[in-house]
């Protein structure tokens, strides 16, 4: 079958019938033994194993591969490898596709699909190739020029811009694939394994030293893999296999092929890409039994990428070089290929990419693609070559080979849309400015091009080194390196293979030396090499117009960059080459300028008339090539993100059906609900409901306490679930208050402090009299930073004269801990203390309610409970139904409580105990809302929720807690004036005028400072919240005046003990203003009149707490 | 990706410390002594230098020591190590 | 002793605990240690009296080599038992021993060093000991650690604070095998334990 | 100054003389001896600062002193993300206003910036999140800013391809979104600025490092420069990340601290995301270019530094987060990753003022916030230095709330213990 996109003309040639025309009968490293069967835009193909894409492609005679981005023009295959602009594809189905992949980067498979990503309707018709017609309308950075007016209309141009934009399609399935990272260290890390990065390895190797040496390609070997040169008296093939195998010999190698080193960090941190799944299969032994099973939980089996961070003493940059394009009109018809892309085809694949070859090269390395064609049985039109002298020795073969080669010549024009039909010639000046003499057309379908070769200087330039320009090679070559590193071969300017070889070889030794190891030296492989005549260097053809009036040449294939479009951008001002770039897009496609950007920094130089290397190249930045997300996230994603912390009553908690809340890493029972139970109706949450229908939203959700977490129990979106409150939290409420109920308490950060000095360390942390406390006595402690604001807060018990036990909160656990050491050790170091954490030592077991006391006496102990010999806040230890154990007498919900300290791996079974004993008193579990509510009503702060970082304990009314005559983390600053204001937002108690409104945590309070004692209206643009009036440009938006707001709610429920709603809150000067009224302003603009009180709503007196 | 040596547990990845900021701030000994300007002082600015700069480390995940390093923050380098104090 | 029966395991609901342990792949095997005896000690190094005490107490000195632990056989008259010995900082080390034992051990200890500066914490049931080996343990440790442990580097008898993923550990090697030992707070365990079965499961 | 009016129209006279006739944006001249006014640093902040200087206070001797190639700095570095959903009433105003000269911008330069309103979600995962956003959206309103709060669903519904699942590791519970807000083009900002600033007669002075600050007594006299000294009575600095090193030349302290910002695109998708998707819980902020590359966000290095490049785990938390809010986007390749310099102030809000220094305006510390606070950040800080005085929006951002307390404390109200 012929290739509908392949042009006619090659109609009957020898392809005919055949599978794969372009398959030549013998040679490539392919595997002719495994035909695969493929699918480029729906067409059955074939290839072989060890095929790339892109070499099968070009074996079934397939010309056009995608579209460019801008004008839509068809393009072909130009290289063979991560350089490749044009042949950007869409491969594999569902949840495999992978967009923007490169053909001649993608090793073939069995069954493969794949799709071109540009071109509309199709690849072979694309109507957007209008935009090659209209070009000049199109041109560099149009769109900053136009799509003004109206501005309203913005929208729509952009919703077109955008259709037209993009390449490949993002997968709308969740990644089924699994990849991991692996940690590596090593003494030499060799990137590249061609000539000079295998001799490099070896050298290293043999003398001991730990080696990686990693390769983008399938196989090691680089240029080795299709070059004709003879190494010591072998053939380059048998040659790299005697290395490769001396290199597997070394002990403390590790050899990654299909592995891209693609970002050079500091401190020799480089990261490579290995694809695990491109290798030719290689089955891993015994794999384990399935990961647990989880939300789109990962396939078994082999990990399709590994991620690896190597930290290297030594880096040896072994990076090769890039073969240049040259610039010419239509120099981007499909069937223009880089010279070295050629060979590379014939040699490794097996495949002649065309029928009539044509070589246009500025020097002599382009030659071997001659003889390599003439080789494979194709007709080569001729040698172009824009140097008066030619090509040196090597002409001597081409030209016994029956070659023409032109010398002085350069090419003028391409003929053909979808091939290459012919080429204009025209004769050059010696310096190849100006044309001189009249133009022949010489007929082909393949333009094999050398404009020289660009060393890959990118991990150099990333690790900081300086980049120098060569004049005689016509390159930028790695100048001082920026880090432990070494460039060597094609990627520092030494393009000759012997050079590779000795350069790759020296530098070896010399890493292995300055790892510590005795250097084992070997003989250099001897190469045989012709003389070659210098490059000259050639950046765009002269032409009989100016670039304006010819047709395009381009710079940058994938964004279809042009001479013209870099001449506009400096005729507009932009001279700087970063300017340049971002102005015409130059070096912005997927292969980030490694075929463009050179050529546009040359354009460029040409405008200013400078030389390239004082435009200066631009920054190469990190990745090397493009690595997927999921290679980067490793395993760290879905159940293993992040730690789940868990406490040592988890089980019993999920048996017992509790809800969880998320509070930071931990999970904690939230409320229990029972069979049956019901969720009591509030009377606002319906009205709010029905306002959420109002603003066709759902906003009425969050004005409840338990808006937000249900959903970690409820599929989204089940508002109706949420419009009232759980009927399990005002029954665990009413035990606490009425008999008796038990929470797990174990989340609470514990830390145990002893030492000489624990008192005066404590002292100058907190803000109350720690030396006053007696041993066996408990406190209520805050800390506050620096800056004078509360920080956490917890229990101190003093559990010996230098031993002390502090708890925090949940989520100040590890933070406060931090921020003691920090004093302790950085500004105190004088001070003898000890800091201990003991927070997963204990788990902390609350019994709440007026019968807990009576519940510790029924159980065996020595710890007498009674009012006398424990008084509240006091601590005992001793042993409870068999249990080691601290009990500490402080209640965080005003009842009598108590809370209970036993070794963790002990918990579940002092846990069942109590729920056993306590079941005469119906002991009732409970979780965070209701220990919220039970606090709410007692007005406890909790940080965090009550404050934000800019609260003192002033404003919280804590000045009780505040010691004069010491100082302390933080005293100072309440001393600034803004700290003293009268008008600082103080912590106050709200409640609702309508005696049933349960406000939304959050929500903001105004004044009722308009006749009738009325709020103002909401601003205008809040009311037309989104709609597009807002957002409408020159129009008058949100003039009404913003209403001051006097403070927020902190804290909101509904007391089932007190039988209304309650909240807390921060109000300007709330203190002094009890009995007022102001307004809570909901968020659907409706205002609810509430009173301020004292934030303690029940038992003012704290006498149930004491009995 | 920097590479720290803690003075007690040896050179280790970035990722097992915590970073304290500039060091050398000694906190007043009497600050009710002090102007709101003098603890503003103090308490926020910062020397925030492009070059040489002393800053505290943790080896948080380590052996939870404090100690204090001078780094280029140009080119990340570091140049001493010492304990604090 | 009511202890055993009324103790439960970190990781008692952990999937593939078999009591035992579990294994991730053959090239790895992750086994789950059962209870054991954990003291953090604190005092100052410089001070020779409170070094001869703990030598003294237990019959072993404490390693003062960073990154080093130390494991000997207990003194008759305090109890049956191995004891290892871990350094966690240059003021701070961590000792592990059979279950029970650790409170004869802190008995004999407080007894010893009364009225010297120093701090002595229990922490029994705070951690968990994960055992890593096989051939496979070092690719293993080495998707989530940022250590060097390469035989050369990492030798039996070393010991660091370091992280897994997203956990704190304390890693020694107690085995050229290799056998890793991973101590890791008891509310990361799961984590960390699903973490290793999911690295090992690739070797 | 001879301005060339852009529109369709040019673009087809143009075309027809085959681009050949385009005029230079802006001029390259070189430095004059005096200015009244001096502008340190040619990122859009300065820019526009010159901008409005020239426009609203008819001070057109203006110099912008840019030591590399303007915009070069956080404005060519960012994610792009504008709105003005802020939680205290300061910022939220200043922001505001921003976000007004926002709307107008592209038609006030005669240069399309392209900003496009595609609303901005912040993500909530916990009860307290959502209490912060009931707090902030509510502050919002009240200050005439559109915010809503939305559910899951709402959320689901418009992004199709998030995840909220509740068995995620921290669920989505609810975000506030503001539909006003979006992104804009970086590096049209710079340059439509550049131009129109030029066409008022403002010299854009580019390859001019300023290696000095002259004062006599306590009053700016003007700058040592890489290309000769300048002088100027006014000299306003708005140098990003480089505001402390210039405070030094000044002899001056600034409440900052300079920390590497990451980011990094994806290759070009055909369209897949419309809006703007921030999470400060799991730390990633998500939108979709003009062009189709993924452009994300993430968070900033612990440590401070002047590299303009961070650390590599960085970016592997941020692929995490967007990997949980994404799972679809995992396979989907990173194409370039770059850092910039963030100046960090204590209370994550800027300082826009005077300097005990007469004559010497300082414009720093916005953070992870500046892009998108361009426009307004020239035009108050322009206000500023003309009248020698601050304009009532960014009064309360002097240095003096750091002395009095009065700090605007922005991660004060998200960065909470629970």
């Amino acid at each position: 079958m012929r290739a509908k996109a392949s042009s006619p003309d090659k109609g009957d040639s020898g392809g005919m019938g055949k599978q794969q025309p372009n398959r030549l009968p013998r040679g490539g490293r392919i595997d002719r033994s495994q035909p695969l069967t493929f699918h480029f835009n729906n067409r059955a193909c074939q290839g072989y194993a060890g095929d790339t894409l892109a070499s099968a492609l070009l074996a079934n005679g397939i010309d056009v591969i995608g579209r460019s981005f801008k004008y839509h023009r068809p393009r072909g295959i130009m290289g063979s490898g991560m350089e490749e602009p044009n042949a950007i594809i869409q491969v594999g189905v569902g949840a495999d596709t992978v967009p923007n992949l490169r053909a001649t980067e993608v090793a073939l498979y069995d069954g493969l699909t794949a799709s071109t990503v540009r071109g509309w309707p199709g690849l072979d018709f694309d109507l957007l190739a209008i935009n090659d017609f209209c070009h000049r309308l199109l041109s560099a950075g149009f769109y900053y020029k136009t799509f003004m007016r109206p501005g309203a209309l913005w929208k729509w141009y952009e919703r077109c811009l955008r259709k037209a934009s993009g390449l490949g399609v993002s997968p709308q399935l969740p990644d089924p694939d699994r990849y991991t990272h692996r940690n590596a260290h090593c003494d030499v890390l060799v990137v590249g394994a061609g000539p000079a990065g295998l001799m490099a390895a070896l050298a290293a190797a043999k003398s001991g030293a730990r080696v990686i040496i990693a390769d983008e390609q399938s196989e090691f070997g680089g240029s080795l893999l299709y070059s004709a040169a003879r190494v010591a008296g072998n053939s380059a093939d048998e040659w790299l296999g005697k290395a490769l195998t001396a290199l597997a010999d070394c002990p403390e190698v590790v050899l990654l092929p299909c592995s891209t080193v693609f970002g050079y960090y500091d401190y020799n941190f480089l990261t490579i890409l290995e694809r695990c799944r491109d290798r030719p299969a290689e089955p891993r032994q015994g794999l384990s039994p399935s990961p647990p099973e989880r939300e789109g939980s990962k396939r078994q089996g082999e990990i399709r990428q590994r991620l690896w961070r190597v930290r290297a003493k030594r880096v040896i940059l072994a990076t090769g070089a890039i073969e240049r394009p040259l610039v010419f009109p239509n120099n981007d018809r499909p069937g223009v290929m880089l010279a070295s892309a050629v060979s590379h085809y014939i040699h490794r694949y097996g495949v002649c990419p065309g029928r009539r070859g044509l070589i246009f090269a500025n020097n002599d390395s382009a030659c071997q693609a001659a003889l390599d064609l003439a080789a494979a049985g194709a007709a080569v039109a001729a040698v172009v070559d824009c140097r008066a002298a030619g090509p040196g020795a090597i002409a001597d073969a081409v030209e016994q080979a029956g070659i023409d080669v032109f010398r002085g010549h350069v090419i003028t024009g391409v003929t053909g849309r979808k091939r290459v039909r012919s080429v204009q010639v025209t004769p050059v000046s010696a310096d190849g400015k100006t044309l001189n003499g009249a133009s022949k057309t010489i007929a082909c379908d393949l333009v094999a091009m050398s404009g020289g070769w660009s060393p890959a200087v990118h991990l150099h330039s990333q690790a900081g080194g300086g980049i120098a320009w060569s004049e005689a090679h016509a390159c930028f070559i790695p100048d001082k390196p920026g880090q432990d590193n070494v460039s060597v071969g094609a990627g520092n300017g030494s393009f000759a293979l012997d050079a590779c070889l000795a350069e790759g070889q020296q530098v070896g030794l010399d890493a292995a030396r300055q790892c510590g190891f005795e250097p084992v030296p070997f003989s250099t492989p001897k190469t045989v090499s012709a003389t070659v005549n210098p490059l000259q260097p050639l950046w765009r053809t002269p032409a009989l117009q100016s670039p304006e009036r010819s047709p395009k040449q381009f710079l940058d294939y994938q964004n279809d960059t042009t001479v013209t479009d870099v001449r506009l951008a400096v005729r507009e001002g932009f001279q700087n080459v970063e300017h340049v770039k971002r102005y015409t897009a130059l070096g912005f496609g997927t292969d980030q300028g490694k075929l463009g950007n050179i050529n546009g920094m040359a354009a460029l130089a040409e405008c200013l008339d400078k030389p390239i290397a004082e435009v200066g190249t631009t920054t190469f930045r990190p990745p090397y090539t493009p690595v997927a997300f999921g290679a980067c996230a490793g395993m760290d994603v879905g159940q293993l993100y992040e730690p789940v912390r868990k406490t040592p009553l988890h089980d019993w908690h999920e048996a017992a059906g509790a809800e969880f809340e998320v509070v930071g890493q931990w999970l904690r029972p939230w409320y229990f609900p029972r069979a049956g139970e019901d969720r009591l109706p509030l009377p606002l949450t319906k009205k709010a409901g029905a306002r959420g229908a109002e603003t066709g939203g759902e906003g009425g959700d969050r004005r409840k306490p338990f808006a937000t977490l249900s959903l970690a129990a409820q599929a989204p979106g089940e508002a109706s679930a949420r419009e009232d409150l759980p009927e399990a939290v005002a029954r665990e409420c009413l035990a606490a208050r009425n008999s008796l109920a038990i929470m797990d308490a174990s989340t609470l950060g514990k830390i145990e402090v002893q030492g000489l000095d624990a008192v005066a360390f404590l002292e100058r942390i907190y803000t109350h009299n720690v030396a006053g406390m007696k041993i066996g006595r408990c406190a209520y402690g805050i800390m506050l930073g620096e800056d004078g604001m509360l920080m956490d807060d917890g229990v101190m018990a003093r559990l010996g004269e230098r031993h002390f036990y502090l708890t925090t909160t949940t989520g100040g656990a590890a933070g406060v801990l931090h921020w003691l050491e920090q004093w302790l050790q950085t500004e105190w170091p004088e001070l003898k203390v000890y800091l201990t954490s003991v927070t997963e030592r204990w788990a902390t077991i609350a019994l709440v309610g007026p019968n807990s006391r009576k519940l510790l006496q029924g159980l065996n102990g020595d710890i007498a409970f009674d009012q006398a010999d424990f008084p509240f806040m006091s601590v005992r230890s001793g042993v409870l139904a068999g249990f080691a154990v601290q009990v500490f007498r402080v209640s965080f919900s005003g009842e009598l409580a108590f809370e209970i300290n036993v070794e963790s791996d002990e918990a579940l079974a002092l846990w069942r105990k109590l729920m056993e004993a306590g079941g005469q008193y119906d002991i009732t579990p409970y979780g965070t809302e209701t220990m919220h509510v039970l606090r709410a009503e007692k007005g406890f702060v909790i940080v965090g929720q009550d404050t934000d970082g800019s609260v003192s304990p002033v404003d919280l009314g804590m000045n009780w807690l505040l010691t004069e005559d010491k100082d302390y983390l933080g005293k100072r600053s309440l001393a600034r004036p803004d700290c003293r204001r009268a008008d600082r937002k103080q912590w106050v108690g709200l409640l609702s005028e309508d005696g049933t409104t349960v406000l939304p945590e959050g929500t903001q309070l105004v004044e009722a400072n308009t006749p009738g004692g009325r709020p103002p209206r909401l601003p205008l643009a809040a009311l037309l919240e989104g709609s597009r009036l807002v957002g409408k440009p020159g129009r008058a938006r949100g003039r009404a005046r913003p209403i001051p707001m006097v403070g927020h709610v902190t804290s909101s429920y509904y007391s089932a003990c007190l039988g209304h709603p309650i909240a807390l809150a921060l109000v300007s000067a709330g203190r002094a203003r009890k009995g007022d009224h102001i307004h809570a302003a909901l968020s659907d603009g409706r205002y609810v009149k509430v009173k301020i009180v004292s934030p303690i709503f029940y038992d003012p007196k704290g006498e149930r707490q004491h009995v | 990706m920097l590479l720290i040596k803690c003075p007690w547990c040896g050179t280790r990845d970035e990722s097992e410390f915590s970073y304290g900021g500039e060091a050398d701030i000694a906190r007043p000994a009497t600050p009710d002594t002090l102007t709101d300007a003098e603890w503003a002082d103090y308490l926020f600015m910062r020397k925030n230098p492009r070059g040489l700069h002393r800053e505290q480390w943790v080896h948080a995940h380590g052996c939870r020591r404090w100690f204090v390093l001078e780094r280029d923050t140009v080119t990340y380098r570091f140049s001493a190590t010492r304990e604090p104090g | 002793m009511s202890e055993v029966s009324q103790k439960r395991h970190a990781l008692a609901s952990f999937p593939g605990w078999q009591g035992a342990g579990a294994q991730a792949a053959p090239g790895v095997q992750l086994e789950i240690s059962p209870y054991l005896g954990y003291l953090n000690l604190r005092g100052d190094p410089g001070d020779e009296r409170f070094l001869q005490t703990i030598h003294a107490a237990l019959g072993q000195p404490l390693p003062l080599v960073a990154n080093t632990f130390t494991k000997a056989l207990i003194p008759q008259e305090i109890a049956q038992g191995h004891l290892s010995i871990f350094w966690l900082g240059p003021d701070e080390w961590l000792l592990v021993a059979e279950p029970g034992i650790e409170k004869a051990l802190a008995g004999r200890l407080r007894e010893n060093l009364a009225g010297q500066c120093h701090s002595l914490t229990d922490l029994t049931g705070a951690q968990v000991l994960l055992r890593l080996s096989g051939d496979h343990a070092r690719d293993a440790l080495a998707e989530g650690c940022t250590l060097d442990l390469h035989p050369k580097v990492f030798k039996t008898g070393q010991c660091a604070q370091t992280t897994l993923a997203k956990a704190s550990i304390l890693i020694a090697l107690t085995d050229d095998l290799p056998v890793f030992d991973v101590i890791v707070r008891r509310s990361f365990a799961g984590y960390a334990a699903l973490w290793l079965q999911h690295s090992g499961a690739d070797l | 100054m001879n301005k060339q009016k852009y529109s369709i129209f040019a673009l087809l006279r143009n075309a027809v003389s085959y681009n050949e006739n385009w005029r230079q944006a802006w001029r390259s001249p070189e430095p004059k001896k005096k200015y009244d006014v001096i502008i340190v640093g040619g990122g859009g902040h300065g820019l526009a600062t010159a901008y409005y200087l020239a426009r609203e206070h008819g001070i057109r001797n203006v110099a912008v002193l840019e030591k590399g190639w303007i915009g070069g700095g956080n404005t060519g570095r960012n994610t792009t993300i504008v709105r003005s959903n802020y939680l205290w009433t300061e910022a939220a105003l200043l922001y505001e206003k921003s976000l007004k000269l926002w709307e107008g911008l592209s038609q006030e330069l005669n240069y399309n910036v392209m900003f496009s309103q595609r609303g901005v979600y912040n993500l909530g995962h916990s009860l307290q999140d959502m209490r912060d956003i009931e707090r902030r959206v509510g502050a919002n309103r009240l200050n005439g800013i559109d915010a809503e709060v939305v559910t899951p669903g709402q959320i689901k519904a418009a992004i199709p391809i998030i995840n909220i699942s509740p068995k995620a590791r921290y669920p989505i519970s609810g975000a506030s979104l503001q539909r006003r807000g979006g992104v804009a083009r970086h590096d049209a900002v710079a340059w439509g600025f550049a131009r129109a600033a030029d066409a008022l007669g403002v010299d854009i002075i580019q390859q001019c490092e300023v290696t000095g600050l002259n004062r006599q007594a306590d009053r700016v006299t003007g700058v040592e420069t890489s290309r000769g000294r300048i002088t100027a009575d006014k000299i306003g600095v708005v140098v990003a990340g480089h505001a402390s090193v210039l405070a030094a030349m000044a002899g001056l302290r600034f409440p900052l601290e300079s920390h590497p910002l990451q980011a990094y695109v994806s290759e070009p998708l055909k369209p897949i995301l419309d809006t703007v998707v921030m999470s400060n819980g799991v730390h990633g902020y998500i939108s979709q270019s003009d062009k189709g590359e993924l452009v994300i966000g993430a968070g900033v290095d612990a440590y401070t530094g002047y590299g303009q490049r961070g650390s590599f785990h960085t970016i592997e938390h941020a692929m995490q987060a967007i990997i949980e809010l994404f799972p679809l986007f995992s396979r989907v390749r990173m194409l370039r990753q770059w850092g910039g310099i963030v100046d960090v102030s204590p209370d994550a809000c800027p300082i826009i003022g005077k300097t005990p220094v007469q004559g010497l305006y300082f414009n720093c510390g916005w953070g992870t916030g500046g892009f998108k606070a361009t426009p307004g950040s020239g035009w108050v800080f322009a206000h500023t230095i003309a009248r020698d005085n601050p304009h009532e929006l960014n009064a309360a951002f002097g240095l003096e709330r750091f002395t009095s307390g009065a700090l605007i404390d922005e991660h004060g109200a998200a960065a909470v213990a629970h």
